[in-house]
């Protein structure tokens, strides 16, 4: 395996599973005040998935020999990144379910390639993931569909998180493809298998009929169907301000950086008190035994 | 009416405090095990508080229990409601808790009430891998480095108090069991068990809980009450 | 001044104190929830008042020749008590009213005999403190009326507050005259003036006039006029109960202590900040300017 | 209206996080300063909101604005509502938030509306005093202890994004005057002023908030909304 294709995997993979960890904050962060036990359940159980989801991935990355804690370390270090998208505040309990419909949906849009990705285990850590967060993308938007059907408070705050969360979810298909430094090259060695731009079109697409079927707007005047390029046309985010919240300068990046540390930081007694439990154990045991 | 909805209580306001956990426990597997027990006791609470509210016959469902009472109109044991400073505080709790639920969900799932032995037939399953878990961990904290087996021993001794409330009435018959399961666990742990006798707080079942469940509930009611009678 | 009366009078003063600052808790415990704005700011008033009675008290304690440091070292250490009463919690913001009404209604039975105490500077103190706390009582009063003639739920909040700290508040004169150590060689030495049993009766006598006033029930059945006696005729508080509590198993002992020494450590990098500062001052100013 | 609900939220929310010292200060003397500043808050808040009700003309009052907005119609400043780990934080904010807030009201003092500059008069000497014993702390902590000095330069760090947002539009003319107040705290305490031009952190004036003001408004609606309708 080429060196710079093993690097480039390695960057993605890692990326994208300090993405499901640290992911779980801005959802994390109402499953204490979930609004029904029915809710409260299906949202532990989604954000456990992406702490189980971020095993995978860490395991997957390990086959290419790197070691999870050096890419744990990496990300507290902010070395590497996560996707720009959990740098974002989740403001109410309709955040939750946006963020099930429109940033699941464009995870799944972007990841369904993956499956049939050049490396193995990435490509079969893609397949099960894919498809609970297909999973996790009807459950958000059946959060949203009885919020936009509920009283007209319930209405309005789905419609306010569609509001925020739109652009930022058009903004995680990465730069437009006359920017994006890694795309060509990871398209050439296929970890990568459409440009950001085809696969933003696609979610666009798909977003606009199930918006309809939920009875909310997307916050874009100049949506609107093209029928000579057969999709719709539609505003692009603002670059810049992925630019900057990928330089750090979102919302919520040093909280959830600094959330991340410190949990870290807390369990490291813990953790120390493991191991030296299981070197104790070792130790007292007979050899081969 | 109310011993049933105390068993709820007791799993709902556990599963509420170890869901403050999630992606904040120290390994990322305990956060998948951590989740998973919560999940486990929320699912518990749901059936428990549904069949509470069908006994009543007042028309409340699981979440009109869980979400439109009180700390005063709560039952659980004050053991589950105590703040987790640390994680030997929460696996204590958790020791002690899975113990007594295994105990008492098993006793349950023999008894006459069938509705009930379902239930407990269920959660008695679950209430063994809990305590495998919390016992793995004890040993683990106890018999691990000496902060953590300070750690550990002070998490012991903090909450043994709160586990005479575990069996009072009906169910001290419970206790030499719950004794022999619990001190196994701390021995091989090399912690210290509590000498017995002391301070025994209650009042939980009663519905006078400690100062901490209120403000638990007021963070796990807040968004169901600030929309009376919508669907979520 | 005869030691053993110094000693007496420092033990009493200082318990006071303690009692002042452990008391800030269990109303503190309502600040941050206060139904009303005005209600808000009459409580961390009051709360305050309570941590200017400490400063006062723990003065004139040092009067007698103890440190402050040396007191607040006995409470935290658990050498020295304070009052039972604040090792109950407050379950409802009803308890904030009965509190002011009762606590603070039997600490002033108990108090004002003390304003003519035989030492001045504990008995100017008192004078001070008794004004602020009728003042508090008042206020704990308005509370309890306001809840007593409200909605359904909030007079049930009030009537349940009142039954859960009506014996305590009896039990705050302390145990029965046939059984109190302190009180005979107290009373000798004038700091103390009248008898446990004679407060109680006098406290009795006047809560049954303000309980009709509020239109709630005091929890004793057996409360009742005793013409010949020319007083209410009452149950006695659980005086083992009174005993355990004490003895430090109550049930917020712990809490309370637990609380207070961690503010303390929590406080200490703090006050050794400000120990080193004006050192660095001192030093750095010539000296006798 | 949206003006005076800026300076009343960010009044209460600061009420707010003060008194939660209460009983828990590093000293005595400290609980009772901190305290009257917390009540200094609130009176100013108390006025300002009843002011914004007034004006908006609705007919709700201090409460209603207080107790039954959300947090995403909330408009105070981010500043206010973030949490406060220990007393370099407080203070940090404190000493911004005060010479801010120092400033508004002279000028508002000196502006045409009647009732507000009455509101403003009083608050301004109030703001003075907070200014005062903010900087006196700011001062003793930068230039205590080695640790005392890394906690409060680490406080000045985390929260100096913040104080961008507090001059957005009209008053980014206030800033220089600020900073100049600011500045000669921070350099008699030895701390380093953070430079300018980074992250500028904002959105609270449109109630766009961070994830900790609901939170905060949990705790302090949790008793108000659970009574519909009562009085107090």
């Amino acid at each position: 395996m080429p060196d710079p294709y093993r690097l480039g995997l390695i960057r993605q993979i890692a990326q994208h599973a300090h993405s499901e960890i640290i992911g779980m904050q801005p959802e994390g962060n109402w499953i204490s005040r979930a609004p029904s036990l029915k809710r409260k359940a299906i949202l532990l159980a989604k954000v456990q998935d992406e702490a189980g989801h971020g095993l995978y991935l860490y395991a997957a990355a390990e086959t290419l020999g790197v070691s999870r804690s050096d890419l744990v370390d990496q990300l507290l270090t902010g070395r590497q990144k996560y996707s720009s998208i959990f740098n974002y505040p989740t403001l109410t309990w309709a955040d939750v379910g946006t963020i099930g419909w429109l940033v699941d949906g464009a995870a799944i849009v972007n990841q369904v390639p993956l499956c049939r990705c050049s490396y193995g285990p990435y490509a079969r850590a893609m397949i099960r993931i894919c498809k609970e967060e297909s999973f996790h993308q009807r459950q958000g938007f059946e959060i949203l569909h009885t919020l936009a059907h509920g009283t007209p408070a319930q209405r309005a705050m789905a419609q306010d998180a569609v509001n925020r969360w739109w652009y930022p979810s058009l903004a995680m298909f990465g730069p437009p493809d006359t920017a994006s430094t890694h795309s060509e090259q990871s398209m050439t060695w296929k970890i990568k298998r459409f440009s950001n731009d085809e696969l933003r079109q696609r979610f666009v697409d798909m977003c606009v009929q199930q918006a309809t079927v939920l009875g909310l707007s997307l916050p874009d005047p100049d949506l609107r169907w093209n029928a000579e390029r057969d999709h719709y046309d539609f505003t692009q985010p603002d670059f810049h301000e992925l630019m900057r919240v990928i330089s750090g300068d979102g919302p919520c990046n040093r909280q959830r950086l600094e959330h991340r540390r410190r949990a870290h930081e807390e369990g490291a007694w813990v953790r120390e008190a493991a191991a030296a439990y299981a070197a104790k154990r070792a130790a007292r045991e007979p050899a081969g035994v | 009416m109310d011993y049933v909805l105390g068993l709820g209580d007791d799993a709902l306001v556990a599963a509420q405090r170890l869901a403050q956990w999630c992606a904040r426990a120290p390994e990322l597997e305990e956060d998948v095990a951590l989740a998973n027990i919560a999940l486990d006791q929320l699912g518990a609470a749901r059936l428990l508080l549904t069949y509470a509210g069908e006994l009543e016959g007042a028309g409340r469902d699981e979440d009109a229990l869980a979400y439109l009472r009180g700390d005063r109109e709560y039952r659980n044991c004050l053991l589950v409601e105590l703040p987790e400073p640390d994680f030997a505080v929460t696996m204590a709790k958790l020791l002690f808790l899975s113990a007594y639920q295994k105990l008492r969900y098993e006793w349950l799932a023999a008894a006459g009430d069938e509705r009930l032995s379902a239930v407990a037939d269920k959660a008695r399953k679950e209430s063994a891998y809990h305590l495998d878990h919390a016992s793995l961990w004890t040993v683990r904290l106890g018999d691990g480095t000496p902060e953590s087996h300070r750690r550990m021993q002070d998490a012991v001794d903090r909450l043994w108090p709160y586990t005479h409330e575990l069996f009072e009435g009906d169910h001290a018959a419970l206790r030499p069991q719950w004794l022999s399961l619990v001190t196994a666990v701390l021995d091989e742990a090399t912690l210290t068990r509590p000498a017995d006798g002391g301070w025994a707080p209650g009042g939980g079942r009663q519905g006078l809980h400690t100062e901490h469940l209120s403000y638990l509930l007021a963070e796990l009611q807040v968004l169901h009450r600030a929309h009376p009678g919508a669907r979520w």
